[in-house]
């Protein structure tokens, strides 16, 4: 009977919507062009970003993320997920429609050559977080999150963000968002898979972890 | 190691390698009969590829 | 004739070759016991992929191409009774070898170059990486030089006559990894360093892997030819008897060069790029290549019964027993025949086309080379050195009785580790991972192989350690007497007389393996070029 | 020259041995489709998640109108998606595989579903599955550090549980679109 639903589940067409998860394609062209932002133009441009993000890309607030270190495809990707709706925040969306792809790459430039954030470590216990970092679980088909974002959670080449220095709150919310659906421009739901699988606890730890990396 | 005498050395020179012929068949027949197993036997049995 | 020279690059060779033995020895166990899961403090995927990299680089590219080079030197002047050629060059490629290797061996170790020694790409590793490959590729490329122009001195001193068997077999590998280096050094030059430099944008993962393909099955033979020539020149003397056929060894030789080439993509059966009309072509091919291993082993088991005889063997099989076992020589031969054999039927295995399914990527793969290049030829490679030891720094073997153990237990050690890799490669567990996640029931069948492996490995590690000493102790016992040891060569029991151009020449045999590549590989390389293929940016990992 | 007459005869022996092997093959490949995977398909992996036959919403098990099974799959790191299908045992069915990274391989073990997935090709392979069960599908080309990770589960069902399914779940398809229409 299990099976049955399953199938039922499996073989239903889906009535969702059919658009992709996000329209960023990275051809060379793409690659390059982000490579080539300008982070004299991006600073200027991201002194309207400051009240939120912080002068240096550092945030204050949990609720908005630091941006410093962040790497520019990802940032990138971002911008251009909102300006298409494929990623949904109504400030953001029409901020990023008012940016173009020039500026985009600029912005993203700056921010990726800021310093993230280092925080200290506080008392809390992250123990089942770094065992999620480190080795994952086999159990639930969840693979180390430093298999993507790197042993010290800098992020990897193509769009893996970076995570070290986030605002714990920011990384919690973002999570959550993934698990609950909300958030949904990771291609193939590759973020929603892996996050449908933590536990609110397991998130808790995570976004305080990766806030105290450096 | 034993003395042969000059006769008997000629002699084995010339003889045919029967034993490494016999050895190399039953290699040869250990093959055959453990491809035909795997092939048959475990590949063919796990369904179709193709 | 002063060969000291020879004697000198002999030795440097060896001991680069065989300090990378060692030292992907030590890896290797390391990884048998990362994998199988048991202790916690071990599990690393970042250090366990970088120790697999470098552990494949340095058996199958380090150890083999320094042990060749050296081996062919000295077999060179020592056969044709010559000095080197051109010493100096020599030096040169030793030297660009080894730079080589030093260059590539810096992002391994530091985790920089975990793509494993196949470098697949999009995935990318650090431009060093290829650049130190490329250089060890062209220092072997010198060393294939020297042999050619020594061999056609030989010839043109000595009309008429026949080249040296030892000789003949060090010049077709020579000629051989001439032909089996293209394919890799067209990826590495034309696709991976451009890349990796950012010179090119993106690359073609279907090309690559059908360029990587062109080496990768006749690498393998370059490996084996070293224990081959053993087989054929030095076994039959030392078992005390003569060679069963020299006109055999020759084809067997000349047939291995020229099939090992256009075959492999036995190694993309499971690929998307290649049609199945290639595939079953080279499918066929790789039939063809077995057979000069089938009679190398009945000219070598032939020659071993003659010897046999001598010594009083009698009945069908009464040889067996009376041939000299406490000879390191005759004891490798023996021990490296048995691993051919099942080693030989996993390959044949391997390159049954479709039936390649049932063990493609899976531990299977690993047990097979294992076996066939870490067993038999591997072998070999230490009977080699325990002959050539003695003659090279001039002092008596440290001990034979502790080679013997050696050599017996690198062969007991090999079929614990390999027998379960096979067993665990047909219950379906991949090669190349670092530790079982899988949540399914069928893993647990696969933990008691695992167990087996570890202590097929601790007995490797040991056998290899007795090896790296009983050199050492050789070279470096204060032995006051002096010592000349001798290599000699088989005589073939029948004289060889009339010998055919083709079996004293590689000039024919040059040709055809230009028309077999051209046949096998034309269009499926051209085709990369006529399709719309996409291209692949590099990816970290 | 000189070869001894059993050496001949031992040439000969190995050669009918090759012919054996090389025969049943060509005869399975050529008349009874027992092939090694090789349709030779390209297709740009980096937009594959914009194209449609790869789109997320048309990925997994699909059944035509004449009960033909595809199954359209994409390796990415560190996962097969979907993560999860179910498939019919004793049932010929086709799977297409893309990447959308880098070099995969996937292989179901002690199943003869295996091939290589390597990014700008789509692999094609037609397979059966005579054992109902649990079966994990993994990755066997190391494709970077989580590579050990990256699998997704199978369940191959018994055919007549399959097609009793089947039957449910067109009723059950029919009454959600019945239900849509009247809440328009």
């Amino acid at each position: 009977m299990k099976h049955l639903f399953l199938l039922t589940a499996l073989i239903i067409p889906s009535f969702v919507s059919a658009k992709p998860a996000s329209n960023m394609v990275w051809m060379p062209e793409t690659l390059n062009f982000v490579e080539n932002g300008n982070v004299q133009k991006g600073e200027q441009l991201a002194q309207s970003c400051a009240s939120c993000h912080g002068e240096k890309g550092i945030s204050a607030m949990g609720m908005f993320p630091s941006l410093a270190g962040q790497t520019a495809n990802y940032t990138y990707k971002q911008l251009r997920d909102y300006a298409d709706g494929k990623r949904d925040n109504p400030m953001m969306n029409s901020v990023a429609q008012g940016l173009s792809d020039q500026d985009s790459a600029d912005l993203a430039a700056w921010f990726q050559s800021l310093p993230a954030a280092q925080n200290k470590a506080s008392t809390q216990d992250v123990s089942k977080a770094e065992l999620m970092v480190n080795q994952g679980n086999g159990k639930k088909i969840l693979p180390p999150c430093f298999t993507c974002h790197g042993a010290s959670g800098k992020g990897k080449r193509m769009d893996t963000p970076a995570l070290a220095g986030q605002q714990s709150e920011y990384t919690v919310n973002t999570l959550m968002a993934y698990k609950k659906g909300t958030r949904h421009n990771d291609i193939y739901s590759r973020m929603r898979v892996i996050a449908k699988q933590l536990s609110d606890d397991e998130i808790k730890q995570l976004g305080e972890l990766y806030q105290q990396m450096k | 190691m034993n003395k042969i005498s000059e006769e008997e050395r000629q002699k084995i020179l010339e003889s045919p390698p029967v034993g490494t012929w016999i050895l190399m068949l039953s290699v040869a027949g250990g093959m055959v009969a453990a491809w035909l197993f795997l092939y048959y036997g475990v590949f063919l049995s796990r369904g179709i590829i193709n | 004739m002063n060969d000291s020279t020879a004697k000198n690059l002999a030795l440097s060779h060896m001991w680069v070759a065989f300090s990378a033995f060692i030292l992907a020895c030590f890896m290797g166990e390391y990884q048998v016991l990362e994998r199988s899961g048991l202790f916690d403090s071990l599990s690393s995927p970042s250090v366990y992929f970088a120790s697999v990299s470098t552990h494949g680089v340095l058996m199958a590219f380090v150890l083999t191409t320094f042990f060749i080079m050296g081996f062919g030197y000295y077999t060179a002047s020592h056969s044709l009774k010559v000095p080197v050629w051109n010493p100096k060059l020599a030096w040169f490629g030793f030297g660009l070898a080894l730079t080589g290797v030093v260059m590539a061996a810096i992002p391994l170790l530091t985790g920089l170059a975990s793509v494993l020694y196949t470098f697949y790409p999009p995935v990318q590793a650090h431009v060093a990486f290829y650049i130190g490959a490329t250089l060890l590729v062209i220092g072997s490329w010198v060393w294939c030089a020297i042999m050619v122009v020594m061999f056609y001195q030989w010839k043109q001193a000595n009309p008429g006559k026949t080249v040296p068997l030892a000789m003949f077999a060090t010049t077709a590998n020579a000629f051989l990894w001439l032909w089996t280096s293209t394919g890799v050094a067209l990826e590495v030059l034309f696709q991976l360093i451009p890349w990796a430099l950012g010179w090119m944008d993106t690359l073609d993962p279907g090309l690559a892997r059908t360029l990587f393909a062109w080496t990768l099955h006749p690498i393998v033979y370059f490996w084996l030819i070293p224990a081959y020539t053993a087989f054929y020149v030095f076994v039959p003397k030392q078992a005390g008897a003569y060679l069963f056929s020299e006109e055999a060894a020759r084809m067997a030789f000349i047939v291995l060069v020229v099939f090992s080439l256009p075959i492999g993509f036995h190694h993309l059966y499971m690929d998307p790029e290649q049609a199945k009309g290639w595939k079953l072509l080279h499918g066929l091919g790789t039939f063809i290549v077995t057979l000069p291993t089938l009679v190398t082993g009945f000219t070598v088991i032939a020659s071993l019964e003659i010897a046999g005889r001598l010594r009083g063997g009698k009945g069908l099989f009464g040889w067996i027993g009376t041939l000299p076992w406490g000879n390191p020589m005759v004891l490798s031969v023996i021990l490296s025949l048995l691993m051919l054999i099942f080693g030989g039927f996993g390959g044949i295995v391997n390159a049954s086309y479709a039936m390649n399914a049932m063990i493609h990527n899976t531990a299977w793969v690993p047990g097979h080379f294992h076996l066939i290049f870490a067993g038999t030829t591997i072998i070999m490679y230490f009977a080699i050195a325990y002959y050539l030891w003695p003659v090279l720094v001039k002092k008596p073997l440290f001990s034979k009785s502790l080679a013997l153990v050696q050599l017996w237990t690198w062969f007991i050690g090999m079929s614990i580790m390999t027998t379960p890799w096979h067993v665990l490669g047909l219950l379906g567990q991949p090669r190349r991972i670092s530790s079982v996640q899988y949540n399914n029931l069928l893993t647990l069948s696969w933990e008691p192989y695992e167990l087996l492996m570890i202590l097929g490995g601790l007995v490797l590690l040991g056998s290899a350690c007795l090896f790296f000493y009983l050199l050492i102790k050789t070279q470096f016992s204060a032995s006051t007497e002096p010592f000349e040891g001798i290599v000699e060569y088989a005589e073939p029991l029948h004289e060889v007389k009339d010998l055919p151009e083709y079996l004293n020449d590689f000039k024919l045999w040059n040709k055809v393996i230009g028309v077999l590549m051209l046949i096998s590989f034309g269009i499926p390389i051209l085709q990369f070029f006529f399709m719309d293929t996409y291209g692949s940016s590099g990816w970290g990992y | 020259m000189h070869i001894d007459p059993l050496e001949r005869k031992w040439v000969l022996v190995s050669l009918g041995m090759c012919a054996l092997f090389v025969s049943i093959i060509m005869i399975d490949a050529l008349f009874h489709g027992v092939n090694a995977p090789s349709n030779v398909e390209t297709i740009d992996s980096r937009k594959i998640h914009l194209s449609e036959e790869f789109g997320e919403d048309n990925l997994g098990v699909q059944v035509a109108e004449n009960g033909e099974i595809t199954v359209r799959m994409v390796a990415g790191r560190y996962a097969f998606f979907p993560k999860e299908i179910t498939i019919p045992a004793e049932t010929k069915i086709t799977f297409r595989w893309v990447s959308m990274d880098v070099l995969h391989g996937v292989h179901m073990p002690m199943t003869n579903m295996s091939t290589m997935i390597v990014p700008g090709y789509v692999s094609q392979v037609e397979s059966s599955f005579p054992r109902p069960g649990e079966y994990p599908m993994l990755c066997n080309e190391y494709c970077g550090l989580g590579h050990d990770h990256m699998w997704s589960k199978v369940s191959v069902i018994d055919k007549e549980e399959w097609d009793a399914s089947r039957a449910a779940s067109k009723t059950v398809t029919s009454d959600t679109i019945d239900e849509e229409q009247n809440n328009e």
